[in-house]
């Protein structure tokens, strides 16, 4: 057998090793065996690598090989516990400027078609976004950004979007224009690669600092594109597997994390151009959640309240009311049930079927002791409540005005689970449902917390 | 401001209209609280509580009547004692005002303002001073406890390997407050618990509790706007009774809670449906007082028709007398924080305050309230 | 044709990549994006073509700059998620 | 064959030895019944059901004790009808042979077979006709409801706009079947139940019906083979105590059924812990008849210490006697027919089986039984 | 461009059409549409198939597609309901058989290497055991095979095992023969064919027919690796996806409906050389289950009898049971609680706690209730009980002797869930738990019947 | 190299198989083996070739063979799956 297949077989293996190992990363069991996995993998695929017959002198490559792991032992050694984001959103911009340097050093090589030029470009654009985006990630992570102009907070300078739509313009135009005429002395080549430098901090200036995390997953994702597109230009296979792998897996992880977060993934994507504070001061919006984002929120949640009312009694909810609070239990969060004085429809309605399910008394809190830390509560899961929670009892000209709630309102995030947007008893209509912070969760309440226990299974 | 608070005068009246921890809660207020000598005893409240929470324990009842600025009792006074109250005080109990027309005239010439605790609106920000829903929920629990220590069986089911004792049937008729709390208190003892109401809403309330709810055709039922029930024509009544024989003939217990505010309880268990139950079987009557919804109830006495008791207790809250007082006094303590103005050290009473419009009845020497203004013309 | 293939591998190594990744315990979101990045770092297989050839000179500085970079993210993002994930096991066991 | 139900002679004694449906079946095995007058009347089971069943009225007492080759009754004879009974015949009822001698002996003159219905060994085969198991079960259900009633307060937690009502504390000492029935009836009503056994095992059992186990350190203490607790050692008993104090005097329900098997029951609940439990409690106390777990109370009496009521019902099952009867009543027809050999139409008592082994007191003019044996010599 | 590059695009978006549908086929909600997604996938395929260039002559094509289409499409419309599996049976084996033809054929054109000839003959093997494998398990299942000399439930003839390995053994002799000089007159290529097909016979003969559905469904599976194979011999590249994607789903699909019939695959698949039997003769075997392996089962069972015992108690999984009760119901099988009158430590003790837990009483049956019926029971969930259905009772020189128990044993499945083997109350060992049918499901009875429901999820 | 290639292809496709099918609900068993099924008969489109080129006489039959089979398949198993599926559609919501 030629070399040359043993080095295709060895790919193979690798992209085998990485596929196990991306499966596995995502379970906690064995997430550090799946890494393992997929570093043996890494070590045969640059094996492999290191047979191509073209390679001819090692020096540069062993340079450059001892130089990038000393630096990355040290720096993943030394980084404190809690600044790994950081550190992996500069590896990462390190890894986009790998596949833009491979992109663009392919150019140098043999004679190039319109194809070839086409990736190599695609890998100049999203590593030089990936490079600088990662940056400035990291800087605001770590706020080392401070005294600059730029702030770590979500900011935009006035005019960003039309600045930005400029910039994107002309990156269009620049790619087309190198495309057309191919070389690596192109000027087109440089403008590409100025503007995806900037493109890339212009991207991830506007992102405040709390949705970092979901940036460097997807600043990842891009990273693992741009190997994909180098791939393409060398003609590569291991490139384009590993890397659409990672580009594939990186999307959803973001998604997944986004939806963690409660944002949304365009929001968070197009923040430099203006979607994110529109989406957001839309008033009077009612937001639906699905049963499977409530879940990932939950999942992240590390404290949830749960606000019965009568809707948990006519959907005779208690019983898996009691078991999603297991679950979260099980999962790390605290838990507990914050039982307003009037809610139900006879005094001690609450009181009677959380017994039943056998809460114990211990998780059960009056309306005064939860409101002075309902803003510690992550999630207030309002389960067939209305009246109860209903903030405009706060306003003086509400037939309520006067009457104490539970001030779920206040809480990170509020989940309401009803049928419809039906008024409770009182038949007062009710803000929150239209709340910045509050999800609707419509159906049966019984039915949606069946199918949010469901997706914990 | 003095607020008094005299003992009950009726004999099986064993709440008392403010405990020791209101007491200590409206001092906190900026008011002085004086309670005739051993007016918690039957409650299981001493004295001493009372000198602790800072209440003063006055031996003379004239005196204290004279005295109060707000009395507080739990039920209606005796007509002669009115005489003797400050003309401008507030006068806080169960009044009974659609029948007791003596004692409101009376109230009225006194000069009292008088706050009918039945008369509190059921909207939801009264809830916290409406005693009649703190108090029937209370009934609705004793009663089911009356009649299981009363039945000769066990209430739950069990398979045993004795054999298997089937679970006790359970009919409640009538699932305002308490009827719904019967329902759980026999739901929770492992009953099988059926219910019936004339206003069809509450169809799902009893099935939030976990008892079955039986359908009755009755045509055209309702409620008023305040959430009570409307009055049946006699055919109604008819087919209710009719509707209901079955169910009635199969129940170890029944339990009456059937009430139209402002008027007689209806007749609705005759004496053929009484004998229609197993010998042993058990009957709860809650509406005894007003009329009575079972044929034969006496009110204080249990009763017995052809091997079937039939329970009149005419307090029931005072049967948890403590709970009860304890429930009683917070509604009264709501009442008065909520118009306490505690800069002005004084009451505002306004009468375009929803609540307060529905519950005064007597003020500056008039009668004031609509509802029994109507009913008199 | 190569161009085929290898379309067709990207294809399907996407729909792959997306079905790989389902319900992930938030603990793990940081763990698993570090660990994907790490195998990003695949472009240094590629470097090495560009360093090691010797075709341009200016072509070698790039790859060796490739390589550089490409190791740094490789190196360094197993060791991270390695580190991240070692930690965590310890504090699930030390809450046992 | 003949059976015969005489009538109970004890006053308080409300439950029948065979209820009409266990005499139909009796009857359907081959049995001829003869039962007294009226027997079933206090336990809700009328002649007419007996006549109907197949079972033969009868009012002369003397012929049927004569003339039954099976004689079926709850409570022990009395002494003077024994003489009446046939030699040969066999004897089933609650005995007492521990203390009854007098009974005993007589029994073996008269040539009786005597079972002992609390002598039926506790195993898993002999559930069936396990009485002591079954009527306990019901003396637990009973006792909660009796406390529920007695007391000035709800069981359950309320969290309502009067306030909130904290759940009622009910402790129980001693958790075999009556006290695991009554943690168990305790907590569906709501209140927050803590018990206490000697066995240490009983502990999950416990949790398994909701109620939490309090750990006292009382050093050795275990159970017998038949799963009997041991008796105490004064300085366990003492230790117990101090254990107990301070969850008695926060509880607002006391329930005792620590027994142990054929001794006087352990004086657990000394007088000045009933002292410092809050005025209103109440306890129950199931051992009241062989000799109390606490201090003041009084077999079929409730007396009251310091505001403290204590209910001392001496025949727990008999307040739910129909059910307890139709148990009862089961427990000796499983008894009958297991023996019964419908071919041979004999009853086939054979010592070595370990079931009759255990609950044969008398036989063929002989004290039989190992463990009565033991205990005179 | 050219028509070979938009054939090859076009294959590949066949292939992202065939991986959508049988993603969608795979949920009840979507499969109707799953299905024609994957045949417009089909289609597109075959037009793109059409275009290649070698191809001069259309008639005979033609004939064979209209052949085949008038045939599938009668025989689709005509089968009875009932008998569908039958008929998947017959078109699977007329696909193994295609396949078998193709890989043939490819012999009769360009020369042929090593590795096209190892393609080639796989391609016949596979195909030829997959076309009279199908025969069969068709003939089995439709009965018609009666009079032949081999019965249609699972039967061995003396010596089969002998005869099977023979016939293995010549085959992979006859296989490298023909590798080492490939040729179509080559005779080692009729004797693989034959063997092939007589090993197809041999495989599927011994398999009873309770167990052909999984047949059908390997066999499926087997048809996409022969699929696969004749794409590697004649170079194409969606043969090979979709073949390789029909391949591992149909083992997947294979692996599942063995585990919800409670089967072994393993069992299944070397019928034939004796492993089944094997596995089923040990006595006194425990066979402990996953709650991955209990999920399967009961989803696809329509009557479960839950039947508690102390253990539910000392768990406190009343809550959980109920649950699962429920979400069985929605599933369509039909619940039932079967209480021993002993179960528990004091009369009435699952009666409180399934009256906490809410069970209708209506769904609470008495043990002289069940036991007629229980051998129509599916699965019987028994829950930390056992004392209460130990057969041993039944047994004369046991101490529980003459205890009526619930005969659990004689339902189609069992299991148990507890921690351990320990024995119960009474202390006597219990024989259910080596019984055949009996799985063990370790563990606290809470934990595992959570871990069932999430599953469901 | 394409082999390379192919190989590349069917690993991918292997692990996508394996992937793409998760926890089927027992009702659905019997159409998704029918649906695979019915994509197996891809075979057709290598049977054109060997049915139209035409190369030898007993390749065109054997070919044409290849054509017919995989046709029954193809069509035979999209049309079963099909009507499985209507029926069991049906059936759901008589039930509702
Ligand atoms: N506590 C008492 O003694 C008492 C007595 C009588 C009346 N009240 C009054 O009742 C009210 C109690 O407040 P609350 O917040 O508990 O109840 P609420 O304000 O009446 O609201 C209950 C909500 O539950 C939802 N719901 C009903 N069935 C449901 C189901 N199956 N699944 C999901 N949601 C369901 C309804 O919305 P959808 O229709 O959109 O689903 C409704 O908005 C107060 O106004 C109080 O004054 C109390
Ligand atoms: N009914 C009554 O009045 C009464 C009173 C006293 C005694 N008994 C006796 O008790 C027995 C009752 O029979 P039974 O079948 O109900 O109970 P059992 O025979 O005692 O068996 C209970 C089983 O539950 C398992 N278990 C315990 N905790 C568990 C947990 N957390 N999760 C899962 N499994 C758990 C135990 O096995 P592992 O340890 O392996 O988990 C044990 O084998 C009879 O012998 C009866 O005579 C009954
Ligand atoms: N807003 C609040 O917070 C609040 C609080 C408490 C009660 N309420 C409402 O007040 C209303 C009255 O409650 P209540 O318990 O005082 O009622 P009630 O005591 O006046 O009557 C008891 C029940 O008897 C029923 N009834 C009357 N005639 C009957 C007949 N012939 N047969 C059967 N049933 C008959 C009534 O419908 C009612 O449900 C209810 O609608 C309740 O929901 C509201
Ligand atoms: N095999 C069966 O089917 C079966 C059936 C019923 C009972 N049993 C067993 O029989 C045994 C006896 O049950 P029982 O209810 O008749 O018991 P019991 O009436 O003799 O005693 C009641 C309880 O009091 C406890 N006790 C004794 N002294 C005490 C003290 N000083 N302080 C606190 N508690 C004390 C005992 O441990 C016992 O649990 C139990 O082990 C039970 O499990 C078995």
């Amino acid at each position: 057998m030629s070399i040359e297949l043993i080095a295709n077989l060895s790919y193979i293996l690798a992209a085998v090793l990485f596929i196990f190992g991306l499966k596995m990363l995502g379970h906690p069991n064995t997430a550090r065996q799946g890494n393992a996995l997929s570093a043996l993998g890494m070590f045969i695929a640059v094996v492999a690598g290191l047979t191509a017959e073209s390679i001819v002198s090692f020096e540069y490559i062993a340079l450059g090989v001892v130089l990038g792991a000393v630096f990355g032992a040290l720096a993943s050694r030394l980084v404190a516990m809690t600044s790994m984001p950081e550190m992996v959103a500069l590896f990462n911009g390190s890894g986009g400027t790998a596949s833009l340097f491979v992109g663009w050093g392919t150019l140098y090589g043999s004679e190039i078609n319109t194809f070839t030029a086409f990736t190599v470009v695609l890998a100049i654009l999203i590593g030089g976004i990936t490079c600088t985006g990662s940056i400035i990630a990291y800087a605001k992570l770590s706020e080392s950004l401070g005294p600059l102009p730029f702030p770590s907070g979500a900011k935009q300078f006035p005019g960003q979007r039309i600045v930005n739509s400029l910039l994107l313009l002309a990156m269009v135009f620049s790619c087309i224009q190198f495309c057309i005429e191919p070389s690596s002395e192109s000027y087109w080549l440089f403008a590409v690669l100025g503007l995806a430098l900037v493109l890339g901090i212009m991207a991830v200036i506007p992102i405040g600092g709390a949705d970092m995390p979901v940036v460097i997953s997807l600043l990842n994702s891009y990273s693992g594109i741009a190997a994909c597109a180098a791939g393409f230009a060398i003609n590569n296979n291991i490139l384009i597997v590993a890397g659409s792998l990672v580009g594939a897996a990186g999307i959803i992880l973001t998604n997944i994390m986004c939806k963690a977060m409660n944002r949304s993934l365009l929001n968070v994507l197009f923040s430099g151009f203006g979607a994110a504070k529109q989406g957001k001061t839309i008033e009077g919006d009612v937001k639906p959640i699905s049963v499977e984002d409530a879940y990932y929120i939950l999942e992240a949640a590390t404290n949830v309240c749960f606000v019965p009312g009568y809707g948990m009694a006519a959907a005779q909810a208690q019983h898996v009311v009691k078991e999603l609070g297991q679950i979260l239990e099980a999962n790390g969060a605290e838990v507990s049930y914050a039982i307003h004085p009037v809610a139900g429809r006879m005094p001690g309605h609450m009181n009677v079927l959380l017994a039943e399910a056998d809460v114990p008394y211990e998780q059960l809190v009056e309306m005064e002791e939860i409101n002075p830390r309902i803003e510690n509560v992550d999630v207030a899961i309002v389960i067939g409540a209305n009246d109860v929670v209903n903030p405009s009892a706060r306003e003086e000209d509400s037939p309520m005005y006067g009457m104490p709630i539970i001030n779920v309102d206040q809480a990170r995030t509020v989940f309401v689970l009803k049928r419809s947007m039906a008024s409770g008893f009182a038949g007062v209509d009710n803000p929150l449902f239209f709340g910045e912070n509050t999800r609707m969760l419509f159906g049966d309440a019984k039915e949606s917390i069946s199918g949010v226990i469901g997706e914990f299974g | 401001m003095q607020i008094v608070v005299p003992a009950e005068t009726e004999e099986n009246e064993r709440r008392v209209a403010l405990t020791p921890e209101s007491v200590k809660k409206l001092i906190h207020l900026g008011f002085s609280v004086k309670v005739e000598d051993g007016i918690g005893a039957k409650a299981g409240y001493s004295n001493e509580e009372y000198s602790k929470a800072g209440g003063i324990i006055s031996m003379e009842r004239d005196t204290l009547l004279k005295e109060g600025d707000i009395i507080a009792r739990v039920k209606k006074p005796d007509i002669e004692e009115i005489s003797k109250l400050k003309a401008g005080s507030l006068h806080i109990s169960y009044l009974d005002p659609y029948n007791e027309i003596d004692i409101v005239d009376k109230m009225s010439q006194q000069g009292v303002t008088a706050i009918s605790m039945e008369m509190i609106p059921r909207t939801t920000r009264a809830q916290k001073m409406d005693a009649l829903s703190s108090q029937a929920n209370l009934a609705g629990y004793v009663m089911v406890i009356l009649a299981a220590e009363k039945i000769d069986r066990i209430l739950p089911m069990m398979m045993t390997p004795a054999g298997t004792i089937s679970p006790a049937r359970v009919f409640v008729i009538g699932a305002g407050v308490a009827g719904l709390q019967a329902i759980a208190t026999a739901k929770r003892l492992g009953a099988r618990v059926d219910a019936f109401d004339t206003r069809p809403i509450v169809a799902e309330q009893v099935r939030s509790v976990g008892g079955k709810f039986l359908e009755i055709d009755l045509g055209e039922t309702g409620q008023t706007k305040d959430g009570y029930a409307k009055e049946l024509s006699p055919e109604q009544l008819d087919k209710q009774r009719q509707g209901m024989k079955e169910i009635i003939s199969q129940s170890d217990i029944v339990i009456t809670t059937a009430q139209v505010f402002g008027r007689p309880a209806p007749r609705i268990v005759t004496k053929d449906m009484v004998e229609a139950m197993k010998p042993g079987g058990v009957i709860v009557d809650m509406a005894v007082e007003s009329g009575g919804n079972v044929e034969g109830s006496i009110p204080g006495k249990t009763t017995e028709i052809s091997g079937v008791s039939i329970i009149g207790v005419s307090n029931l809250p005072a049967v948890v007398a403590k709970d009860a007082s304890q429930m009683y006094s917070s509604n009264v303590y709501n009442l008065i924080s909520e118009y306490w103005s505690a800069e002005e050290k004084m009451l505002n009473l306004s009468l375009e305050d929803d609540i307060l419009a529905g519950c005064i009845v007597t003020h500056g020497g008039d009668l004031v309230n609509e509802a029994i203004k109507n009913l008199r013309n | 044709m190569e161009i085929v293939f290898l379309t067709f591998i990207l294809v399907l190594s996407i729909f792959l990549g997306f079905e790989l990744i389902s319900k992930v315990p938030a603990t793990l979101h940081t763990p698993l994006m570090s660990g994907a990045n790490a195998i990003s770092g695949i472009t240094l297989a590629g470097a090495f073509l560009a360093a090691g050839s010797q075709e341009a000179h200016i072509a070698t500085m790039l790859g060796t700059a490739a390589v550089t970079f490409a190791t740094v993210n490789v190196v360094g993002g197993y060791l991270v998620t390695d580190r991240m994930l070692s930690m965590f096991k310890s504090k699930n066991e030390a809450g046992k």
